[in-house]
């Protein structure tokens, strides 16, 4: 075992490690200044983004631990989701988080490290682990506000059914092992196929084993119907955690699906297999994510909860371009989580800032916000229009790479379903834009956020802007990405 | 011998687990959980999985199922009352659903093809299958990794506990 | 198989004995209830309140603790086992393992849950 | 070769982040110059390509500037690139330069609004946007500007959003232009999946070999792509956003609901024309759905009130009779009607606003009248401009209508009932129109006493740009006088490169074309003129001779009332059979087609959609056990679903 | 000798218990344990068939699954501790404050 190249840990252990010294810090620092736990967090991240670009590409542990492209382009989602995340945090850090605002970054840092974790992992224990590790944090931060009635009912919530999917997808991962003897994701297709070639059928036991895994990472992913913990939690949850968890935490999920589905049961994804496809399984899930989702949105008034219903629906769009199981496929869903990244964090951002001047998470009382902060009504409306797909923004170029994968690969009924559903989810988009703009009412409220949470709002916009002119560098490296998979 | 076993623990560990929900008083539940997790460390063993089916026993029963315990007196919950508003419909509903379920999971499993050497029957296992050795000789070598990654879910688990258990304002008055 | 099976019956025959000596005992013992047996003995107080009272938070966080710890002992245990094979590598990874764990004691402690006020 | 090209749109988007960063910050004078300046320069820089392009050789007239590659992967590849050929040549002079002058009469028109800045920042991105429609080299990119003067459209018509009935307008565009959005996207992929490719080079070559002809990739496409421009262009169905967008400032209300984004659509079926040559039966569909629109937008705006109202529906029967033109693949003809259309209705708005302007804000056209006597220049220009969209001789509306007329006639894919309707709807057209100048311009002034006072002309910052408009609409036409008046249209030639779909006839078309003969096509156009004069002379009556006609009779209930007043009798019988008839079907067609079924279809629709959001909502119960249950219950269904069947 | 099937339909039938006691119980320790029973009917599958597969990798997998799921039980019973703490009550579905 000496030959292995150990050095492609390093981005992950030092995040780990970086964890422990920001627990350390709040510990051993005795006059409490919670701006420098933020920026060592922030600094952390940027430093693991750095490691990430230098120690990379590699295979550790027999392929439990692979530092491929799939794996450093969602690292660096995860990374930057992370970043905006404790960025947009500050304000809340100083002001609702009076006790333990080390863990409160260091478990950020601990989920991160999670979700690297899961996007290395190509073996269905570490896979398990690592969404675990992702998750457990998460549970906590939910709950982070102790004296506050929804976070600690939100931190339940997710925990429940998290616990409950948890149970499903080991159900699901057993049957995985069962059927084909082993826990390796490579292993698992090329005995697969042995068994296929060797009886002429699987039966139907593996779809057994794809629907609880696809319930298990659609409760990460908030696919309906495992969907119905995200309002409440996103609700609950501190801002920027609800951020994190609707960007991070499901671009680990897609990692998480790709690797099972995609990598390892990519055979079955065509209609040739048609009683063994888990294209259409999803696919059919991916309309509903997108019509329920969509639908919901429309009447919500708390912007928290609309956005979360957004971003269910966005997930049955990212879903498109998975069942499509191509490079062009896996390639779109990983841009489009990159502009989503962008987009969500920030529309996140907007709404932590405001909350912590205001208190409200309503959307009308983000009434003539163009009048009072015309800055930041733009930066929300930029985030909004990204969300809904207006060219030249990124969500649109997201949402186009991934409608082309969905009809290349012969999804053209889904695709209808996501361009009628995107028409119903531009009404609630315009609507808070219609809010900040074209509302009579006087507006007294002027929201000055720190200047991390600018900092977070500038790359936002930029990068939706710049890589929705410029997709080239971000789609080259998630075609590069998707061809890991070897289609 | 060995299907009356299974029979046996099978029976035991399923009415331990129905009784354990069925109950109002959670002490109890713990209770028949722990008879349920003993039951099935005996199918554990059936299945040659000595080591695992050992640990399900010392984890279980004496690590978590203790936790619960601790937890259940700790909330002094022994005036809840849980009284059901909803209707005997919803009920049945949800039984129905778990009955569902169950057949759909039978109907499956039994169709279930599996690689070849695995048809049937078992083979005879070696002798020293499912032992304290050859379990932890893979853990060390193979699974390694997960192995680490489950030290730090571990700790995750002491942080994120400590900080929910933890009373936060007698923290404040003790730092000043 | 065989010596673990001999567990089996151990663990058989102690639950038998205890429920047959139950058994028995309620076969042979008097049963005279009157109220006079559950009142207070000679000048005791009548108690106050539930005999469930609620433990200390703390409690919860030892417990907690132990589990965690009690799962690193079932990884000792196997390593221990399998050491003389393992060598000198898996003393690393057992290093590692423990030192993780240990910062998290280290945490507990510097918390302040440790401390029994 | 020198890449300039794109400079055009770059000057507007300078203009709009200066103007949109520094916004507030800025002087009213500095903001103006910068928004004038900035698409001045456009239609500078689009000038002078324009003479560039001239001087290149016929066949070889396009000149294309590859930026750089937006998308680029394996056969995904699409560039950021602007063509500019004859099509796009035209737009860009029409878009900037009518743009320019909406600019500068808007300094005049907009002077005292608190949102001059914000206005001016929109304007500049809406002329930006549409300068990259119509310059795109690829329909991805031309998909990019359709959305960016969607959006703007919309931030433009909500502009006053005190008005709560102007903010939902905005809304309401915005929806029902996305709806057609989803069909032009559509129809892109149905594009790109078969061809590989969305540049229009590429898309137009080898578009008659993918395709078959007629066949239902192609038509599907087509139509979908045809949705797109019914949703831009106000068409049925989705015509219903565009009356509401009046809500909007008046000169927006010229530049982008009446000459610029309104006309996307029919550019985008001119630039496809290639394709759609392939689908017969689309064609078919957006010859009936232009002249459909084109009666019943017209039938409309007989009967409404509001001045903008009349000029929105005139606009909508307009873009209908361009849609007929495309439909009766005499594309050259439809841009050719758009080119004159752009220039006499943005003057038509531009003179109703300056109406608006002095009126302080009244629309009413009851409460108008007389103006003639106090606002000369806008009075002379309004003129020009409903002559020239009557089509009476020698203006620009007469030869691009004609020629129009002439097509759905003579053409293989007309037919002598659309000739007709069309023609009706001319009529009806003059009709509307001269009503609307009787009613404003003439007769007694009906507005208040205080209005009255304040009556005055426009600042020469508005009736500026109404006389360059006037010119522009009687000369605008004289590009493309047709052979048959001896002028050789010019028009068409210049546009010929870009119309490879249709097969032309040469110089055999000059004289005449399947089968009829000069002779029917002069009297053709003489019997048309002829009508519409007639048809200028009966509003001319009702509104200016006797002008208590309409009133009474519109009043009068009782038949013993009319035969008392004998003297009307003759009128009456007139009333009878040809105003109410008129009248009564543009209320019925206003109040129940347009109010009730389109209007009511799509908000039925979007209250369906609110209510089932109601009820979605609903299965959020807030209980923990409903969400696993709900869990649970997917997976057992999904199980039974899939596993099972 | 057992047959595999007998071992995996119980390994069903715990699950199902697990699954129904999430779903109807109302107390909240009670849906935890259930979650329990249903982490081991799964370590049960496993169990099964690495015994039938003739691997021990399955082995290594409860092992963690155990220690996954002590780490769990512990967060979550300090999750339920909190929450009773603040609304002095671990019915489940008296936490509805957020719905709609």
């Amino acid at each position: 075992m000496t030959d292995q190249n150990w050095s492609i840990l390093i981005p992950e252990i030092f995040l780990f490690i970086w964890a422990l010294f920001i627990f350390g810090l709040d510990l051993g620092i005795k006059r409490k200044n919670p701006k420098i736990l933020g920026y060592s967090a922030m600094a952390g991240l940027t430093i693991t983004g750095i490691l990430l670009a230098i120690f990379n590409g590699g295979i550790l542990f027999k392929g439990m631990f692979q530092s491929d492209q799939l794996a450093i382009f969602f690292k660096v989602i995860f990374i930057g989701s992370a970043f905006m995340a404790v960025g947009s945090s500050f304000d809340i850090a100083s002001e609702k988080i009076r006790h333990h605002r080390g863990e409160y970054y260091g478990l950020i840092l601990f989920s991160t490290v999670g979700m690297m974790f899961l996007s290395s992992a190509s073996e269905l224990i570490t896979l398990y682990i690592g969404m675990e590790l992702t998750t457990i944090p998460l549970y906590v931060l939910a709950a982070f506000y102790k004296d506050d009635k929804l976070s600690v009912e939100a931190g339940l919530k997710y925990l429940i059914v998290g616990a409950f999917s948890s149970a499903i997808l080991l159900y699901g991962l057993s049957l995985l092992y069962g059927l084909t003897g082993t826990t390796d994701i490579v292993t698992m297709k090329i005995n697969l196929s042995l068994v296929f070639l060797s009886y002429g059928k699987i039966g139907p036991g593996l779809i057994l084993a794809m629907i609880m895994v696809i319930a298990g990472i659609g409760f990460k992913l908030a696919l309906v119907p495992f969907h119905m913990w995200a309002p409440d939690v996103y609700q609950g949850a501190p801002t920027p955690i609800t951020a994190f968890l609707s960007v991070g935490s499901k671009a680990a999920g897609v990692v998480a699906f790709a690797r099972i589905f995609v990598n390892g049961l990519i055979a079955f994804a065509s209609d040739v297999m048609k009683p063994l496809d888990w294209g259409i399984i999803v696919a059919i899930l991916a309309a509903a994510a997108m019509i329920l989702g969509n639908i919901t949105a429309l009447r919500q008034r708390n912007i928290k909860r609309m956005l979360a219903y957004s971003s269910i629906a966005q997930i049955g769009y990212v879903m498109v371009g998975m069942v499509a199981a191509s490079e062009l496929g896996i390639a779109s869903v990983g841009y489009y989580m990159f502009i989503y990244l962008f987009a969500n964090m920030g529309a996140f951002t907007i709404a932590t800032i405001f909350n912590d001047k205001t208190g409200s998470d309503g959307i009308i009382s983000y009434s003539g916000l163009s009048k009072t902060s015309p800055i930041f009504a733009a930066y929300m409306s930029i985030f909004l229009l990204s969300l809904a797909g207006i060219p030249p923004l990124g969500g649109f170029a997201a949402k186009y790479l991934v409608f082309a994968a969905g009809i290349q690969a012969g999804y053209t009924w889904l695709v209808i379903v996501a361009l009628l559903t995107s028409v119903v989810s531009l009404y609630y988009y315009a609507n808070i834009i219609k809010t900040m703009y074209f509302s009579a009412e006087e507006p007294t409220i002027k929201i000055h956020p720190s200047f991390p949470a600018n900092l977070v709002l500038l790359i936002s916009v930029i990068g939706i802007i710049l890589f929705g002119i410029f997709p080239g560098p971000i789609l080259d490296w998630a075609l590069e990405s998707a061809k890991i998979f070897a289609f | 011998m060995e299907l009356a076993i299974f029979y046996i623990s099978a029976i035991v560990a399923a009415g331990g687990a129905l009784m354990m929900i069925l109950q109002r008083n959670p002490v109890a539940s713990v209770l028949y959980l722990i008879l349920s997790l003993v039951a099935l460390a005996v199918l554990f063993v059936q299945l040659s999985a000595l080591f695992v089916g050992s640990l399900l026993i010392i984890v279980y029963a004496g690590a978590i199922l203790v936790l619960f315990l601790f937890v259940i007196m700790l909330l002094n919950l022994r005036g809840e009352k849980f009284t059901s508003e909803k209707p005997i419909l919803d009920k049945g509903t949800k039984i129905t659903l778990v009955v569902l379920f169950f057949m759909e999971l039978v109907i499956l499993i039994k169709q279930m093809a599996f690689p070849q050497r695995m048809d049937s029957l078992m083979t005879q296992a070696s002798p020293d299958f499912g032992g304290v050795e050859p379990v932890a000789t893979l853990l060390y070598t193979k699974y390694l990794y997960p192995f680490e990654l489950t030290s730090i879910l571990l700790l995750v688990a002491i942080v994120g506990a400590v900080i929910m258990a933890k009373r936060d304002k007698n923290e404040e008055e003790g730092e000043r | 198989m065989n010596e673990y099976a001999a567990v089996l019956i151990f663990l058989f025959v102690g639950i038998g004995v205890v429920l047959f000596t139950f058994f028995l005992a309620r076969l042979v013992r008097p049963s005279n209830p009157y109220k006079a047996k559950n009142q207070n003995y000679e000048c005791a107080e009548p108690p106050i309140g539930s005999g469930w009272i609620q433990f200390n938070n703390r409690f919860y966080i030892f417990a907690l603790i132990f589990v965690v710890f009690d799962v690193e002992a079932i990884f000792l245990f196997p390593w221990a086992v399998a050491f003389g094979q393992l060598g000198l590598y898996a003393l690393i990874e057992m290093i590692i393992f423990i030192v993780i764990l240990l910062f998290g004691l280290f945490y507990a402690w510097k918390k302040g849950v440790l401390k029994w006020v | 070769m020198n890449q300039t090209l794109f400079l055009i749109p770059l000057f507007p988007l300078i203009g709009f982040l200066l103007n949109g960063l520094f916004l507030g910050r800025l002087n009213k004078k500095l903001i103006s110059l910068i928004a004038c300046g900035s698409v001045g320069l456009s239609f500078i820089v689009g000038l002078k390509m324009f003479f560039q392009l001239i001087s290149l050789p016929e066949n070889t007239r396009a000149i294309e500037e590859i930026l750089f590659t937006w998308i680029p992967s394996g056969e995904f590849v699409v560039s950021f690139g602007y063509l500019f050929d004859p099509l796009s040549a035209i737009m860009v002079l029409v878009v900037s330069g009518v743009g320019f002058l909406i600019h500068v009469y808007s300094v005049g028109y907009m002077h005292d609004d608190p949102g001059y800045g914000r206005y001016f920042t929109y304007l500049n991105l809406f002329i930006f946007a549409m300068l990259t429609l119509v310059l795109a080299n690829n329909y991805l990119l031309m998909f990019v500007g359709w959305e960016g003067v969607g959006l703007c459209s919309y931030l433009l018509i909500g502009f006053w959003f005190e008005k709560k009935s102007a903010s939902d307008a905005g809304k309401k565009a915005f929806i029902v232009n996305r709806i057609g959005d989803f069909g032009f996207i559509l129809g892109l992929f149905i594009i790109f999946w078969n061809v590989r490719s969305l540049d229009y080079n590429e898309v137009f070559v080898r578009a008659p070999e993918v395709f078959a002809l007629g066949g239902g990739l192609i038509t599907a496409a087509t139509l979908l792509l045809f949705l797109g421009a019914t949703g831009k262009s106000a068409q049925i169905p989705l015509y219903v956003w565009l009356p509401d967008a009046m809500e909007g400032p008046t000169p927006v209300s010229a530049l982008i609901h009446a000459a610029t984004m309104v006309t996307a659509g029919v550019y985008m079926i001119a630039r496809s024309n290639v394709l759609f040559m392939l689908a017969p039966s689309t064609m078919t569909v957006v010859a009936i759905v232009g002249i459909a629109t084109a009666l019943l937008a017209a039938t409309i705006a007989l009967a409404q009130n509001d001045i903008k109202r009349v000029l929105a529906y005139s606009t909508i029967s307009q873009l209908g009779y361009m849609f007929t033109a495309c439909g009766v693949a005499a594309f050259a003809a439809g841009i050719f009607h758009l080119m004159t259309h752009a220039f006499f209705k943005a003057l038509l708005f531009l003179g109703s606003g300056s109406v608006i302007h002095a009126l302080a804000g009244q629309q009413d056209m009851r409460y108008m009248g007389g103006l003639k006597r106090h606002m000369k220049t806008t009075y002379v220009t309004f003129f020009i401009a409903t002559l020239a969209i009557a089509g009476i001789p020698g203006l620009s509306g007469f030869f691009s209508k004609d020629e129009i007329l002439w097509k759905a006639f003579s053409s293989n894919q007309g037919s002598i009932w659309i000739w007709l309707v069309a023609l009706f709807t001319a009529l009806m057209t003059a009709f509307y129109m001269f009503r609307l100048v009787f009613l404003t311009f003439y007769g007694q002034e009906r507005m208040d006493h205080h209005t009255k006072e304040h009556l005055h002309e426009s600042p020469k910052m508005m009736t500026v740009p109404l006389s360059i408009l006037a010119v522009l609409s009687i000369i605008g036409g004289y590009v493309g006088i047709p052979h048959i008046l001896g002028g050789g249209n010019q028009f068409e030639k210049f546009l010929e490169p870009v119309m490879k779909g249709v097969h032309h006839g040469g110089e055999e078309h000059a004289l005449a074309s399947s089968g009829h003969s000069a002779g029917t096509e002069l009297t053709l156009m003489f019997g048309s003129v002829a009508l519409i004069l007639v048809s200028i002379y009966l509003s001319y009556y009702l509104y200016v001779k006797n002008v208590a006609l309409v009133g009474r009779l519109r009043n009068s209930v009782s038949g013993i009332h009319k035969i008392i007043y004998g003297k009307f009798f003759i009128d009456e019988l007139y009333n009878a059979i040809i105003i109410r008839p008129l009248v009564g079907g543009s209320l019925f067609l206003w109040k129940i087609v347009d109010v009730v079924l389109i209007d009511g279809v799509l908000n039925g629709l979007a209250i369906l959609i609110g209510d089932v959001s109601l009820g979605a909502r609903k299965m959020q119960s807030g209980q923990l056990r409903r969400y696993a249950t709900v869990f649970l219950a997917g997976v057992v269904i999904i199980i039974g679903y899939f596993a099972l069947r | 000798m057992v047959p595999m099937p007998h071992y995996l339909i119980l390994s069903a039938l715990l699950f199902a218990i697990g699954a129904a006691g999430v779903i109807l119980s109302r107390n909240l320790l009670i849906m935890f344990m259930s979650i329990e029973v249903m982490l081991n009917a799964a370590n049960l599958a496993i169990i099964t068939f690495s015994r039938f597969l003739n691997v021990m990798d399955g082995h290594v997998f409860v092992f963690l699954v155990m220690a996954i799921a002590a780490a769990e039980a512990a967060v979550g019973l300090a999750m339920i501790i909190t929450i009773f703490r603040n609304r002095g009550t671990i019915d489940a579905d008296k936490f509805n404050l957020m719905k709609w």
